[in-house]
């Protein structure tokens, strides 16, 4: 296999409404940040891959025609990958792809979300005939897992409120996270109101607009730039409604993070990979993921947390950027993680760097929890 | 298969107000309808983009540099619509129309009526008319019409 | 239009009509609930029972071709208390939205629990339909008003687990 | 670079209204009859990818309940585009091209009967400038055939042979929505949808699945004695301005040709994604296809389901290959509007 490395990872400001911004103007200022980072020019871009999610949410069929010329894709093949909130870091893995097989030397690739155009709940579940009123947005279909889990664990309820915390103090050393919320605390997360319950207003993520871009390069073409390398990387899937399913610790996730950790060589991921960027996008899916990938026992993720094993000075700091509960532009935000953890380990991740990163996670799920996708990249090839 | 006539059967809708942000370039071109203005935009090359494009296909460059054109344009090509359907905007005869706006180098595609279908060659000469009320999109020109 | 008035986007209108048609397996499943019954479907392969059914065992992928008529009583699998309005969504908050399983299904589906304290709602609490009066059945769950406590001794969850035989 | 292969290709019956059949039940019966024609299952697939596009039926999530239809017990590696199934082929062919996967199931589905197509494909527009006007497809496909039209690159006349071989070759195709014949008159007195097209001239509104398998050339020969390589593919978008394309020059299929350096290879048999009669004679042209029989099955004129024609033309190619003594077939997949997207697959029988 060709080996591939990120050169270049561009993001946007995130914020619930970039009304100052067009969709194009928004992709094009996350590919312009990646570019340059990356130090190459159109010329060198064999090819472009988009992702995004829905198009109900902005209206707006196959997006990739339209945003032809913002991409810089005119002229080139283009592919549009659509794996619900997974598909961030899908389109992240199929990029790599592209450069894997030895088809193409370079790539861009970049996901986005502009959901002020309408409205998440609208978009995501419309109403339809014979179907009762029973829908209760992403949070009330989430929530029945969460509290499976903290029954299954006997987990206290301040487990939740401690990850909403640690990641909105993370999103503070981020300048681009859309959520900044100076003096959080534990008290103020469970002052806030109930959403879903257990899911208060503050352990939910917010809705934004945002765009994650990353130049992908083959090993040969990567010369003296800063460098992510490629060391594994997975996609899993399973069907929504499976008899004999677990959504609280599901088996694609187990099997997709099994797979990036033989491809890199990883057997005790807890110690051998340095920091993670994880999809979590209610509060208690920070220790549920911490299981389902392997870092620790089952019921033994809460414990992880409530001992500040994630914090970023942790022994396997989660989400430094403040993760997808400080932005939350569905479609970039599987993208956000896998370009957060190519940072870490590019040293480039600036206030929210975790000392010494070399090996470091993305992780992206979607659906009903049942679409993954993950990497692992390391400063090093070897 | 199931019986085609035991087969559930309902009408629904996805109907939905997007809200649409223009951006700095487009806004300025939206804004500038109001005026009865149309802009495009110059690329490094020297071509001209009409409506005002943000990007270039060719050097891929975000542009920046309005420039005003048309109102008066030529019709590069059209498709016409004897009779309109549901969703078009016009409900008598008409025609979608590729129109290069003078001044610009490549074509704005808006819509053509009152007019027969005999009267419009590739290379006829369209004026913008303007829609009476004004709501920031590209229906503030409401259609061309033959330049009298 | 005063600078503060004037708003940072357009209103772009979209309406899209179409027409839904509920499928096989769903048709076959709503004509029965517009009789007041439940009749999952049942995989060929591995047995699982599904409800309400799709027309597919995702777990062997093979359709569900045999009906399995089952009853309205069932457990909480789980649930949640929705205090937030929902777009579109008529129910008034808060209201409890319940995984239910069916005695006799093999996946869950949500539904509303009412007629007990929310505070008492538990997992594994067993459950049962009420019923719209008959003169209003059509082809909906929603024939159902929602699942109400019964006094029977709760469920271990983990015992609902799918496993192939 | 390591070969891939066709080794399966299955279509259900095009139908006007699928209504009977939600997602599951129409991407079932094809990925059946391709495991079963093969004697394989899920389990001998590594890689599965799928094409499809929500606004079709109005669901927000369309390929999530497609998945359904697929075993997915243990989980899968598996990916979706939001796009014809012909680049669902495209990027498996990349996952086994990298050593991630020996064989890939590939499907696609589209219903196109419970929305109104002329909307939906306005959306496809620029969401500024000409979505808001809501131009049909057909508008659009008209405004590049008066093009070609008035620059003498195709002639009516070609139009009407378009039309009139596409329904005598839907005999060839047992899955074919349209198979009444037409002549020229009756093609005459047929009314303008939008001039210079009438009803002839457009795809009928489709429903239907199509799913595919590719293989590693060293797994192909375990499916079959004979897989049809991927000798060489290439797919490039041009501008969503249509405005500032010149309508009469493909420059993306230019740019694919010379990249493949097809200008020499010698078809033996051609299928294009044309869905609209003047594409036909306008692509055989590009393509240097004047005496190679080019839409066999009939083409999208006489079923056209969306999101899967793409895959059709290939897989249609494929199947020509395959029963017959041919060795070079050359297959189109499109997207946008006005020919915006063009894959070019050149498919080759090994002897």
């Amino acid at each position: 296999m060709i080996q591939a490395g990120v050169i270049g990872v561009g993001q946007t400001k995130y914020d619930a409404k970039r009304r100052d911004v067009s969709m194009g103007g928004l992709v094009r200022e996350a590919i312009d940040n990646a570019m340059l980072a990356a130090n190459v020019e159109w010329d060198a871009i064999d090819a472009v891959i988009l992702g995004k999610a829905p198009d109900m949410f902005e209206g707006v069929v196959m997006p990739e025609l339209y945003l032809a010329d913002a991409i810089g894709a005119v002229g080139k093949p283009v592919l549009r990958v659509h794996t619900a909130g997974s598909v961030g870091g899908s389109t992240g893995v199929i990029a790599a792809t592209h450069v894997c097989s030895g088809q193409f030397k370079t790539v861009l690739t970049v996901t986005f979300e502009k959901q002020s155009e309408s409205n998440a709940t609208w978009a995501l579940s419309p109403r339809y005939p014979y179907s009762p009123h029973i829908n209760a947005g992403a949070g009330g279909y989430f929530a029945p897992f969460i509290r499976e889990y903290i029954r299954r664990y006997d987990a206290p309820e301040h487990i939740g409120w401690k990850v909403a915390v640690k990641d909105r103090l993370n999103a503070l050393k981020n300048p681009l996270a859309h959520l900044h919320i100076p003096g959080i605390d534990e008290k103020m997360v469970s002052d806030t109101p109930m959403l879903w319950e257990p899911l208060r207003y503050l352990e939910s993520c917010p809705s934004s607009d945002g765009a994650c871009a990353m130049v992908i390069t083959s090993k040969d073409l990567v010369g003296s730039r800063d460098v992510a390398w490629i060391k594994g990387m997975a996609v899993r899937s399973e069907g929504t409604l499976s008899a004999g399913r677990d959504e609280v610790n599901p088996q694609a996730g187990i099997d997709c993070a099994k797979d990036i950790y033989d491809q890199a060589g990883i057997t005790n991921p807890y110690k051998e990979i340095d920091c993670a960027e994880i999809y979590v996008p209610f509060s208690w899916y920070e220790p549920m993921w911490l299981e389902n990938l392997g870092f620790c026992d089952l019921g033994e993720g809460w414990k992880l947390t409530d001992k500040d094993a994630t914090a970023i000075d942790g022994e396997i700091p989660f989400n430094m950027s403040g993760g997808v509960m400080s932005s939350n532009p569905i479609g970039a935000s599987g993208m956000i993680r896998f370009g957060e953890a190519a940072l870490q380990v590019m040293g480039k991740a600036n206030d929210h760097q975790v000392e010494d990163a070399k090996v470091a996670m993305g992780h992206a799920y979607g659906g009903a929890a049942q679409f993954f996708a993950m990497w692992i990249v390391s400063s090093s090839l070897d | 298969m199931s019986d085609q006539k035991d087969l559930l059967r309902a009408p629904f809708e996805l109907a939905y107000n997007y809200k649409r942000s223009s951006g700095p370039l487009m806004s300025k071109f939206f804004d500038a309808l109001a005026d009865q203005k149309i802009l495009g935009t110059k690329s490094s090359t020297g071509k001209v983009y009409a409506p005002a494009a943000e990007f270039d296909p060719e050097t891929h460059e975000s542009l920046s540099d309005l420039v005003e054109v048309g109102p008066g344009g030529v019709i590069e090509s059209f498709s016409w619509i004897e009779e309109p359907k549901h969703h078009h905007l016009i409900k008598n005869p008409f025609a979608f129309a590729l129109i290069k706006l003078d001044g610009a180098d490549t074509s704005m595609l808006h819509m053509v009526t009152e007019c027969d279908e005999a009267d419009l060659k590739i290379g006829s000469r369209v004026t913008a008319n303007w829609s009476a009320t004004l709501e920031n999109r590209i229906t503030d020109i409401k259609f061309f019409t033959l330049e009298k | 239009m005063s600078e503060e008035e004037k708003k940072d986007y357009a209103e772009s209108p979209i309406n899209l009509e179409y027409h839904y048609t509920a499928g096989s397996a769903t048709t076959r499943f709503l004509n029965q609930v517009k009789e007041g019954k439940i009749v999952g479907q049942s995989c060929p392969k591995c047995s699982a029972v599904y409800v309400p059914p799709r027309g597919s065992c995702p777990r062997c992928g093979v359709a569900t071709n045999i009906e399995v008529p089952l009853t309205d009583k069932g457990c909480i699998e789980s649930f949640t208390i929705v205090h937030i309005p929902i777009p579109g969504n008529p129910i008034v908050p808060p209201y409890v939205c319940a995984m239910i399983r069916l005695d006799g299904a093999n996946i869950s589906f949500l539904h509303l629990i009412q007629g007990i304290d929310v505070e008492e709602i538990r997992i594994g609490m067993r459950i049962q339909a009420v019923w719209k009066p008959k003169d209003e059945w059509t082809h909906s769950l929603e024939n159902i008003k929602w699942f109400t406590p019964i006094d029977e001794p709760d469920v271990d969850v983990a015992t609902l687990r799918f496993q192939e035989s | 670079m390591k070969k891939v292969a066709i080794v399966g290709y299955a279509q259900h019956p095009i139908l006007e209204n699928a209504g009977a059949l939600n997602e599951v039940e129409l991407i079932m019966p094809v990925v059946h009859q391709l495991f079963d024609e093969l004697g394989i299952s899920q389990n001998n697939i590594d890689f599965t990818c799928s094409g499809s596009c929500d606004y079709l039926q109005g669901a927000a999530f369309a390929f999530v309940e497609g998945l359904s239809a697929i075993q997915t017990n243990p989980p899968i590696k598996e990916s979706h585009v939001e796009m014809d199934a012909a680049w669902a082929m495209y990027e498996s062919m990349l996952k086994i091209q990298m050593g991630d996967a020996d064989t890939a199931l590939i499907y696609g589905f589209g219903k196109s009967s419970p929305g109104r197509l002329d909307s939906i494909i306005s959306l496809q527009m620029d969401p500024y400038y000409i979505s808001p006007l809501w131009p049909d497809r057909v508008s659009l496909a008209a405004i590049q055939a008066r093009v070609l039209l008035e620059k003498n690159i195709i002639t009516p006349e070609q139009m009407i042979t378009a039309v009139i071989e596409a329904r005598t070759n839907s005999k060839n195709n047992k899955n074919a929505l349209v198979t009444e014949l037409v002549d020229k008159e009756s093609y005459l007195a047929s009314e303008k949808i939008s001039s210079p097209l009438n009803e002839f001239d457009c795809p009928p509104i489709s429903d239907g699945s199509s799913a595919m398998i590719i293989a590693s050339e060293e797994k192909a020969y375990d499916f079959t004695d004979q897989p049809i390589f991927i000798e060489g593919i290439d797919h490039r978008i041009e501008s969503s301005n249509i405005g500032s394309r010149d309508l009469s020059k493909p420059t993306g299929i230019m740019a694919s040709i010379e990249q493949l350096k097809l200008e020499k290879t010698k078809f033996d048999v051609a299928e294009l994604h044309t869905q609209f009669s003047h594409e036909v004679p306008y692509l055989q042209s590009v393509l240097n296809l004047s005496d190679v029989p080019t839409n066999l099955s009939g083409g999208p004129l006489v079923g056209n389901v969306m999101m899967c024609a793409g895959l059709d033309a290939i897989g249609k190619t494929y199947e020509s290959l395959k029963s017959n003594d041919l060795t070079n077939g050359l297959a189109h997949a499109s997207s946008g509007p006005c020919l915006q997207h063009n894959m070019l697959v050149h498919l080759e029988k090994k002897s």
